[in-house]
Parts: structure tokens; C-alpha cells; sequence
């Protein structure tokens, strides 16, 4: 059993083109070599002119047209199914943003890696918050860009049971190859189970599991390193240089600023680092989302 | 440097045919650039036909009504002051060339104050009432802007190109039987009232 | 080497500056006073401009007696542009 | 050994001094500046690559940083793009043998020729100092996709000039070529006549003409969008990135044919003259290089299968995708036809062009692969796109300009290279070549996005063979250039004809006089390589 249903049409596809293109590489080197020997100057010191010949001329084109079109046929036919999901299929939310994707199901769990349940078709709406992502699972075949601003879907039917990885295809930025997760296909016991446990909350702090699920640990660390945005650990209270409407000023970075940040980032940037890169959070995040995360900033 | 030999088709020989096809390619340069900017309105236009039309209200038709005549004239007056340089009249041509320069400044006036009024109103991007418009209308001044400016610009290179040209015609240089250099200066000032023809209805007529 | 060349008389230059006029006035009055054709307008105003650009094209940059090569060229990237047109347009519109 | 009693001085000889190059109006001295400027790029863009495939050795973080790895492989795009292939072929060889080809002494226009000169290096000028001013070269790839290439602090802006002012050199470069071709063919010379390396020239010019203004536009866009805040592709503000793409693949399909007709124009003229026959099926391949040119204007949608096209927009754009190629299996067809009942010389030159063929199958036949819309979708944005395009790039192009450096070189500088040496240096770059780039193939096929630092254990071996392979390539690239850097120095003097061939350029001297001939070139009766000794059919 392949591992998705879209697995047949396009190895089908690849594997008819790979095929003739193989024959054909191999045909034409084959005779070009032949000819070099056959026609080497020492075994054929004067050569004959031939301009052209009309029939081999009307076959050589005829040929390759009909070659072309079967290959386009199978393309089409592999790509065709993939345009409109079935009306049963199982809706899911996919969310990506700068370096995380994010699947929410319809009864409101949330999970940063996929699991669906077998032989069923899923159907994942596509979301992104900030650039251009691709949601690509190879073992599935299947690919489809993520653009903010654009409902994009993408459905299939997992039918192996295994883990799949999928990973970001388009190039988004700085640590587009970390963009990983995975594809989990279970069965439908397992998948119900999965479902209804609850969201691994322990004793997690609720700011920290913010911090996780909106991705915003890509950029800032909790240890004092410098990644891509300040890192969170001592933030608050610490004084920063920042560039507002191009004039340098010093701040002490208290709750109010990092809220304010968390909602338009790009009013300041803060000195040698680099701006626009953050989207704002302010429809994602309730003012209580806000609060939990400057109370676990504070902790570090 | 001595040449003993020259080829009859030679690279360094005055060529107005090869001028004139050269001027030619360089306009469907131009064509396509603004070609570009077609396109993006097009889209944008289809994607947000009823923002397009409300915006579309806040320009002035009369204004540019009458830019499109001072362009139109500015292209009789500047074909027939090639009409005048091929019959041998150097005079006629200059003050036709004159008037269209005169006509080039009378566009710019006219699209400063269109400009001017617009950004008064705080239409230009970035400005509070700009950025408090919906998205569509956004856009179509984003386009409207971007394409009346670089039109602009090339009204302003086209006017440099006759200028240049009056002074070659004064000293003589451009005359009855050398004049390509005015063509082209001709076909180039041509090509920017064609992309007005486009752009007037575009922007202002689509009521 | 010098061919003889068409001089276009100051006539017909005029008499082309009063048809675009006249087409100027003619795509204003349809668009200001001519509500009425509704969706039409685009397509009027559009095609009016078409013409008064195959006037300016044919008389004023002189295509009219140029060699056919020239008309050959415009037309080939003319209606390739217009297939670029085409061709994207009918993206958005089967989405 | 040279000609005639009324000589001119050769072109390399006429005036000397620093001045008198970088301000000649002399197409050939324009020529070798163009080639000296592209090499030294392309010396750039391989050192570039190298980083890159060390980078790639191990998975994890080695050499360099995820981001410095992000802005290399976009320098390195943009260098091989803008500033290696899209002005190798036409703005060397065309401006260096294209007057000479046709029987004439010069350009159209030869101060416009130098100023698209000068227009090249000021791009280069702003593409390398993205290096110095701002914050870094760009890190969003050479296609600059919004909305990335907006948000991104690094240095987009001057990246994007750069490509814009290198734009205006390219289209300089093509009308300057049309309007030559047009007017300053030798008398009795038709558009039949020519040699098949102008015909692609030609071919190329015209997209040079028509597709840059495009792009040229749709970087201005992005600039505004960048400095000014104007939105236009931006969706956070109304816009459509994918209206963006469409933009720059009208004109970046196309430039993939400003980058392979001219080589496959090389190759048209190195096979007869190896062949000692008449090239088979002239028009077929004149015309199919002109088809070639207009159909590959409609294919630009292939890039975008993926990014939310509209089926029925997908299903045209494959079909004339697959369109193109057949135009160029024709000429793939009548280049072997041409090896048949010739007398055949293995030379250098011939050995690339071959090599041509076989690595534009491979390149060619993957495009098939990647132009079918189920398998595209599996493909798209992998390891097998990076493949495909390398093969068709350097494998195909880069070979095409070597070759033609190797059958020009005794007629640009009169002097004579180590054909032993040659074909060594040919032999270690076509296996490195391989060996670069097969194994790219088949990591897209198991699923390896392209742009990845860093890349999961099951693709480590597949990366450790394609670097080793980038080690033999260059050692291969260091060999020919030394031994052409010696002949250059103090190779054998070479007769005017070397190889026999009997286009116009092999009737004048090694290294040409300043104006091209001295005396009326003579045209070979019934086209341009009726080669006199062969027997007709």
C-alpha cells in the first residue's frame, strides 16, 4: 500500500518520463559515440554534405510531439485529483509562520506536529502570518505553497501506518531548514485517543506554552544567547539602545514596552538587529495571552 | 589610423535606417516596461473593481481632459516641426519644437498641482486619511502615483531629448538631410502621449 | 544609399491632431455623461484609446510609410503583450 | 602565413594603455572586457558554491552561519545569474564575433555597446557592494519573492538595483544586436545566409528586448516597496505576492532562453567545422531557435504549479511548457545527423560540444520531468530543481562557453593552447561536473527541499558525493584556465584557420586587424558551411 493516495498518479507520471528520457539519453549518446568512431577522419578522410532531409525531418518532429503530450497527459491526470477535496474530508488548520508549523483541529486542539487517523481524507486549510512557506510531505507527494493572505488547501488520505516528516519547500528566511515537523498516521482507535487526551499542560507555565505554540522561541532564546530577535532572559529591566523614527534612544525595557512590541514590532527596532521581521501579534494574542507571557518573561 | 579598406556595410558609417529600427526596439522597451504596470493594474482592477471606481472619483476629469490635449498638441506640434526640418525650414521647426517644449512645461504644471491637491488631502502613502482608506483604494493610488510619476519622469527626459535636438538644429547639425536624431526625439515624445492615451481613461475615466 | 522619403504635410498632421481631439472629447462625453452603458464604459473608453494610439502610431510616428517590417514588429509585441495579458488575467479569474 | 600587403594592425595592438580598453568603442576589445569581467564573476560564483557545498558536507552547522549560508547561496544566484550566464555568451562572443560573422566591421552602434559595458559594471558595482553598505548581501534568494524580500532587514534594495541596472545593459546589448543584424550584413548575405550563431543571437536579442523591461519594472516595485512603504505585493497591505511571481517569471522563464540559445548557437557552429560538412537541416534549427524564443514566452506559469495557480492556468502552462521541447529535440537531432558521413576531428572545442548534448539531455530531459504537473508537485522547490537547472546551466551553457573559448581562443589572441592539457582539463570538469550534480537529482526525487542548510541524516551521503565532485570540477576549472592563461602568455603562434573552418571569422587574421578584413570577405557558395572538399549527396 502506497504511503497516500496522490503516491500512485505522480510516481506513475515521473516514472513514464524518467523512462523515455532514459531511453533517449542513452539512445543519443549511444550513436553519438558510434559516430565519432565510424566517422573519424582517418576512417572517412572526406565527408559528404547532406542539408537535410524532409521525411526523417517530419518524424523527428512528429515523434517527440506524441512523447510529449502522453507526458503531459500523465501529468495531468496525476495532478488533476488534487484540485478539489472530497466533501467528507476531516478539516484541519494548518498555520505556518517563521519557523514553526501549527495544526488546529476543529475541536480546538492545538499541535505543532500532525496526526490523522488512516484511510480517512484530510483536508488542511492553509494559513500563514507572516512570508511564503510550502507545507511538503515527500512520502506523500504532495506540496502546496502557504501565502499569507490567501486560503490555499491541500487534502490527501494517509494509508500506511507510520511517521512522515514534512518540511517548509519554500524558502522563508533564516532558519528555513529548521521549519520541521511531522506527519503521523494512525489508526482511527489511536487517533480518537489522541484527541481526547488533554493538552500536555503539566506544570508548565501558560506563558511558556504561549511563547511555544506562536513560535516566538525561534527568534528570541530563554538562555541569553543571541539568535534572531533579544533573547527573553533578564529582559525586563534591561537597558537597550533603540532606533525609533530614526532617532537613537535609551530604554529601560519594562511590561509595557514588550506588550506594546508584541502588538506593532515594527514602530522601534532595537540597535543591531534587524527589523521587519516580526509580524504583529496583536489579533493573535488576547491582552491575557500578553500578560501570561510577560509574567513568565519576568521569571527568567 | 590609416584604413586602406573599408566594407561597404560598415559600423561606423551614419546609418538613419539603423537609428531609426534601434529607436524603434528601444520604444517597445518602454512599451513593455509600462507593460508591467498595465498588468499589475489590471489585476489589482479585477480583484477590487468597486474600490478602484470609488477612488477613482476623487481625481479631477477636467484636469486631465485637458492634459490630454496639451499632450495631444504637443505631438502635432512636434510632427510637424520634422515636416518643417525635411522641407528645409530650421526656423518653422525650432518654434514648432519650442511650443512643444512650452506644452511639456504646461503638463507638468498641471500634473504638479493634481499631485499637490492629492497629497493636501493626505492621499500620498503612508499619510492618516491614506492609510484609513480600504485596501483597493489604497492601491489604486499606490498605481496612480507610481504610473502618472514615471510617466512624469518621462515627459521630462522626452523634453531634454528636444532640447538637446534645438540646439543641434541651431548650429546646424540636425537639418534637411540629416534629421534622424529629431525623428527619433519625435518618436520617443509619441511614445509618452501613447502611454497617456492609456492612462487617462484608466485612471480618470472609469466612472 | 538615400532613399526617397514620404514628407507628411502639415495638413494631415492637423487634420490628425482634430480627430484626437474629437476621440478625446468623444471617450470624456461617454464617460461623464453616458452612465447609462454601464459596463460598457470600460470597454468604450478602452477601445477609443485604441484608437486614438493606432492614429498617433499610424500618422504621427509615421507607420503608415514606414517599410511593413516595422508594422510586423508592433504587432508581434503588441499581441504578445496582449497574450501576457491574456494569459495572467485568466489565472485570477479560475481561481 | 598572414594575408594581404595593405595590413592594419590587430585590434590588440592598434593603441595601448588602460584608457584605450576600458574606453574603446572596438566590439572585439569590448568583447574580451565583457570577458574578463564575467570570468573573474564566475571565479566568484564558483568560490560561492564551493563555501556552500563545504557548508553542506555534514548536516548541522560547520563552516559558516545559517544566515551568512542564506546570503551566500543568494549572491551566488545573482552573480551566476546576472552577472555570469545571462551576458556570457551574447555580450563575449556575440560582441566579439558576431560583426565578424556577418562581414562587417563593427556594431550598429558602438558607443552604446560600450555604455552597456559600463551599465555592467556599475550592477556589479552595486551587486558586490551589498558586501559593504547596509546590513549584508540579500538573504531571499535571487528571486527576490515577496513578501520575504520586503520584510528582511538585509541589504535587498541595492541587490535589486543592481539586477535593474544590469537589466539595461542586457536589453542595450540585444538592440544593439537586432539593429546590427538588420542593417550590416555583407552584401549578398540574407537572413538564410548566416551563420546559425547569429540566428540564436538574434533569437536571444529579441528576449533580451522584450522580457527585461518586465523585470525591470517589477524590481522598481519592490524597491518602492522597500524604501517608500508603497504596498504592492505585500498582503498586509492589500497586496498579492503571487502577482509578484507572475511578474518575475514572465521575465525570468524566458531569460533561461537568453542563457541556452546562444550555447546552442556554439554548438551549431563547432559541430560542422569538427564535422568537415554541412550542418544538417539549416533552417530547422535557424527556426527552431526563433520557436524557441516565442513559445518560451508563454511558459513562465510552470514555476508556480505549486503556489495556488488555477488548474485549468496549470494545465496550459504545461502543455506549452512541453511545447518547447520540441523544438529542441530537433536540434539535438540534426546536430547528430551533422556527425553523420563526417570527417570528424576530435578537438577540444568538439569534445565540449558533445559533452553539451549529453549534459542538455540530462538537463533538458528533467525539465520534462519538473514541466509535468503531478511530478512537478512532488519536485518543485527540491534538490531536483537544483539539479535540473545546474545541468542545463553550467553543464549546458558553462559548456558551450568553454567550448567556444577553446574554438575562438587561436583567433581572439592568434596564439595556440595545449590540446593535450585541454582535453585533460575537459575530462576531470565533465566527470566533476557529474558527479556535482547527479547525485542533486536523486536527493529531489527522495525529497530534500533546496535552500537547506542544515538537512536530515537519511540525505548525508548523497551531499558528501556531490562536494567531493564540486573538489574534482574546480580542480578540472583550475587546469583549463592555467593552461589557457599560458598560451595566452607564450602559447605557439596559430595560423589564421586552424581548425578549417569556412565561416567568415577564419578568413580574416589571428588576432583579427582593427577593422576585420582587409579585403572583401567572400561568402561560401550555397550557405554558410557548404564546406568545398566534402562530396554531395
Amino acid at each position: 500500500m502506497n504511503a497516500s493516495n496522490f503516491v500512485e498518479g505522480v510516481d506513475l507520471s515521473l516514472y513514464v518520463i524518467l523512462g523515455i528520457s532514459v531511453f533517449f539519453l542513452i539512445a543519443i549518446t549511444f550513436v553519438m559515440i558510434y559516430f565519432l568512431f565510424k566517422y573519424r577522419k582517418k576512417n572517412n578522410p572526406v565527408a559528404t554534405n547532406i542539408p537535410h532531409n524532409t521525411l526523417l525531418e517530419i518524424v523527428w518532429t512528429v515523434i517527440p510531439t506524441i512523447l510529449v503530450l502522453i507526458m503531459f497527459w500523465y501529468g495531468w491526470i496525476g495532478y488533476k485529483p488534487m484540485l478539489t477535496a472530497p466533501s467528507d474530508a476531516m478539516e484541519i488548520e494548518a498555520v505556518g509562520q517563521m519557523w514553526k508549523w501549527t495544526f488546529k483541529y476543529p475541536d480546538g486542539k492545538v499541535s505543532d506536529s500532525l496526526v490523522i487517523p488512516i484511510d480517512k481524507p484530510v483536508k488542511l486549510n492553509l494559513k500563514s502570518i507572516d512570508v511564503l512557506h510550502s507545507l511538503y510531505i515527500p512520502a506523500f507527494r504532495i506540496k502546496r505553497d502557504v501565502v499569507p493572505g490567501q486560503d490555499f488547501m491541500m487534502w490527501f488520505t494517509g494509508q500506511k501506518l507510520g511517521t512522515y516528516d514534512i518540511f517548509c519547500a519554500e524558502y522563508c528566511g533564516q532558519l528555513h531548514s529548521y521549519m520541521l515537523s511531522s506527519c503521523t498516521v494512525v489508526s482511527e482507535d489511536d487517533y480518537n485517543n489522541w484527541l481526547t487526551s488533554g493538552p500536555n499542560l503539566s506544570n508548565e507555565h501558560p506563558g511558556l506554552t504561549l511563547l511555544k505554540t506562536n513560535a516566538c522561541l525561534s527568534c528570541h532564546s530563554r538562555d541569553g544567547s543571541r539568535i534572531i530577535g533579544p533573547s527573553f532572559k533578564g529582559l525586563i529591566g534591561r537597558q537597550e539602545v533603540i532606533i525609533r523614527d530614526g532617532n537613537r534612544e535609551e530604554i529601560i525595557v519594562d511590561e509595557e514596552y514588550i506588550a506594546g512590541k508584541i502588538k506593532n514590532p515594527n514602530t522601534s527596532e532595537v540597535e543591531t538587529y534587524q527589523a521587519g521581521l516580526m509580524a504583529s501579534y496583536g489579533d493573535i494574542l488576547s491582552d491575557d495571552d500578553i500578560k501570561n507571557i510577560i509574567d513568565y518573561i519576568s521569571t527568567l | 589610423m590609416e584604413h586602406s579598406f573599408s566594407l561597404p556595410n560598415s559600423g561606423h558609417n551614419y546609418d538613419a535606417k539603423a537609428s531609426k529600427l534601434g529607436m524603434w526596439l528601444f520604444l517597445y522597451t518602454e512599451l513593455l516596461l509600462f507593460g508591467g504596470l498595465f498588468m499589475v493594474y489590471m489585476v489589482y482592477r479585477a480583484l477590487n473593481p468597486d474600490a478602484f471606481l470609488i477612488a477613482s472619483f476623487n481625481l479631477n476629469v477636467w484636469l486631465g481632459t485637458i492634459n490630454t490635449v496639451v499632450l495631444l498638441t504637443s505631438s502635432m506640434t512636434v510632427a510637424m516641426s520634422i515636416t518643417a526640418i525635411q522641407k528645409g525650414n530650421s526656423k518653422l521647426s525650432l518654434i514648432l519644437l519650442a511650443l512643444t517644449v512650452a506644452a511639456a512645461v504646461i503638463f507638468l504644471v498641471i500634473k504638479y498641482f493634481e499631485w499637490g491637491a492629492k497629497i493636501e488631502h493626505g492621499f500620498w502613502p503612508g499619510m492618516d486619511h491614506f492609510t484609513n482608506l480600504p485596501f483597493g483604494e489604497q492601491l489604486y493610488f499606490y498605481l496612480y502615483f507610481f504610473m502618472t510619476g514615471l510617466h512624469g519622469l518621462h515627459v521630462v527626459v522626452g523634453m531634454v531629448f528636444i532640447l538637446i535636438v534645438m540646439k543641434k538644429i541651431k548650429n546646424g547639425s540636425q537639418n534637411k538631410n540629416k534629421n534622424q536624431l529629431l525623428e527619433n526625439s519625435g518618436l520617443y515624445w509619441h511614445l509618452v502621449d501613447l502611454i497617456w492615451i492609456y492612462l487617462f481613461p484608466l485612471f480618470y475615466l472609469i466612472h | 544609399m538615400e532613399d526617397s522619403y514620404h514628407i507628411t504635410g502639415y495638413a494631415e498632421h492637423f487634420g490628425t491632431w482634430v480627430s484626437l481631439i474629437l476621440l478625446t472629447f468623444m471617450t470624456v462625453f461617454i464617460s461623464v455623461f453616458g452612465a447609462d452603458l454601464n459596463t460598457l464604459t470600460v470597454a468604450t473608453a478602452l477601445f477609443i484609446a485604441s484608437v486614438k494610439a493606432l492614429v498617433v502610431a499610424y500618422y504621427f510616428m509615421h507607420l503608415k510609410y514606414d517599410p511593413k517590417i516595422y508594422r510586423i514588429m508592433i504587432l508581434i509585441v503588441m499581441s504578445m503583450f496582449v497574450i501576457f495579458l491574456i494569459m495572467l488575467i485568466f489565472d485570477y479569474l479560475t481561481r | 602565413m598572414t594575408g594581404t600587403s595593405a595590413s592594419q594592425p590587430s585590434y590588440l595592438d592598434v593603441t595601448k594603455g588602460l584608457f584605450s580598453w576600458i574606453f574603446t568603442l572596438d566590439h572585439k576589445r569590448i568583447g574580451l572586457l565583457y570577458l574578463y569581467t564575467v570570468g573573474s564573476f564566475f571565479l566568484v560564483g564558483v568560490i560561492l558554491g564551493v563555501i556552500m557545498r563545504l557548508e553542506l558536507f555534514n548536516p548541522g552547522a560547520d563552516i559558516i552561519e545559517a544566515q551568512t549560508y542564506n546570503q551566500v547561496f543568494t549572491l551566488h544566484g545573482v552573480i551566476m545569474v546576472f552577472l555570469f550566464i545571462i551576458p556570457s555568451i551574447p555580450a563575449v562572443f556575440g560582441n566579439f564575433f558576431l560583426p565578424i560573422m556577418l562581414g562587417t566591421d563593427d556594431v550598429a552602434f558602438p558607443r552604446i555597446n560600450l555604455m552597456s559595458w559600463w551599465l555592467y559594471v556599475i550592477g556589479a558595482i552595486f551587486a558586490l557592494g551589498t558586501l559593504i553598505f547596509g546590513d549584508g548581501p540579500a538573504d531571499t534568494g535571487w528571486t527576490f519573492y515577496a513578501p520575504y524580500s520586503v520584510k528582511t532587514g538585509t541589504n535587498v534594495s541595492m541587490t535589486v538595483l543592481a539586477a535593474f541596472v544590469l537589466g539595461f545593459s542586457s536589453i542595450l546589448t540585444g538592440l544593439n544586436f537586432i539593429v546590427t543584424i538588420h542593417r550590416l550584413r555583407a552584401p549578398g548575405m540574407g537572413f538564410n545566409d548566416m551563420p546559425l550563431f547569429s540566428w540564436a543571437l538574434y533569437a536571444t536579442s529579441w528576449i533580451q528586448l522584450l522580457a527585461t523591461p518586465i523585470i525591470g519594472i517589477t524590481l522598481l516595485m519592490i524597491l518602492a516597496e522597500r524604501v517608500l512603504g508603497i504596498g504592492l505585493f505585500d498582503p498586509a497591505i492589500g497586496g498579492d505576492p503571487i502577482l509578484y511571481q507572475h511578474l518575475f517569471w514572465i521575465y525570468s522563464h524566458p531569460a533561461v532562453y537568453i542563457m541556452a540559445l546562444p550555447a546552442m548557437g556554439i554548438v551549431s557552429e563547432i559541430i560542422p567545422t569538427f564535422s568537415q560538412r554541412t550542418i544538417f537541416g539549416y533552417k530547422a534549427i535557424a527556426y527552431s531557435s526563433m520557436g524557441i524564443a516565442l513559445v518560451g514566452y508563454f511558459v513562465w506559469g510552470h514555476h508556480m504549479f505549486t503556489s495556488g495557480m488555477s488548474g485549468p492556468s496549470a494545465w496550459i502552462f504545461s502543455l506549452l511548457t512541453f511545447f518547447v521541447a520540441i523544438p529542441t529535440s530537433i536540434k539535438v537531432f540534426n546536430w547528430l545527423a551533422t556527425l553523420y558521413k563526417g570527417s570528424i576531428d576530435i578537438e577540444v572545442p568538439l569534445l565540449y560540444a558533445l559533452a553539451f548534448i549529453f549534459n542538455f539531455l540530462i538537463g533538458g530531459l528533467t525539465g520534462l520531468v519538473v514541466g509535468a504537473l503531478a511530478a512537478d508537485v512532488h519536485l518543485h522547490d527540491t534538490y531536483f530543481v537544483v539539479g535540473h537547472f545546474h545541468y542545463v546551466m553550467l553543464g549546458g551553457t558553462g559548456f558551450a562557453f568553454i567550448g567556444g573559448l577553446h574554438y575562438w581562443f587561436p583567433k581572439m589572441w592568434g596564439k595556440m593552447y595545449n590540446k593535450a592539457v585541454a582535453k585533460l582539463a575537459f575530462a576531470i570538469i565533465f566527470i566533476g561536473l557529474n558527479i556535482l550534480y547527479f547525485p542533486m537529482l536523486i536527493l529531489g526525487v527522495m525529497g530534500m527541499p533546496r535552500r537547506y542548510y542544515d538537512y536530515l541524516p537519511e540525505f548525508h551521503t548523497l551531499n558528501q558525493v556531490s562536494t567531493v565532485g564540486s573538489w574534482i570540477m574546480v580542480t578540472g576549472l583550475i587546469i583549463m584556465l592555467v593552461n589557457l592563461f599560458i598560451a595566452h602568455r607564450k602559447g605557439k603562434k596559430a595560423p589564421d584557420n586552424p581548425w578549417n573552418g569556412i565561416t567568415l571569422e577564419w578568413q580574416t587574421k589571428s588576432p583579427p586587424p582593427l577593422y576585420n578584413f582587409d579585403k572583401m570577405p567572400k561568402l561560401a557558395k550555397g550557405g554558410p558551411y557548404n564546406y568545398p572538399n566534402a562530396k554531395n549527396s
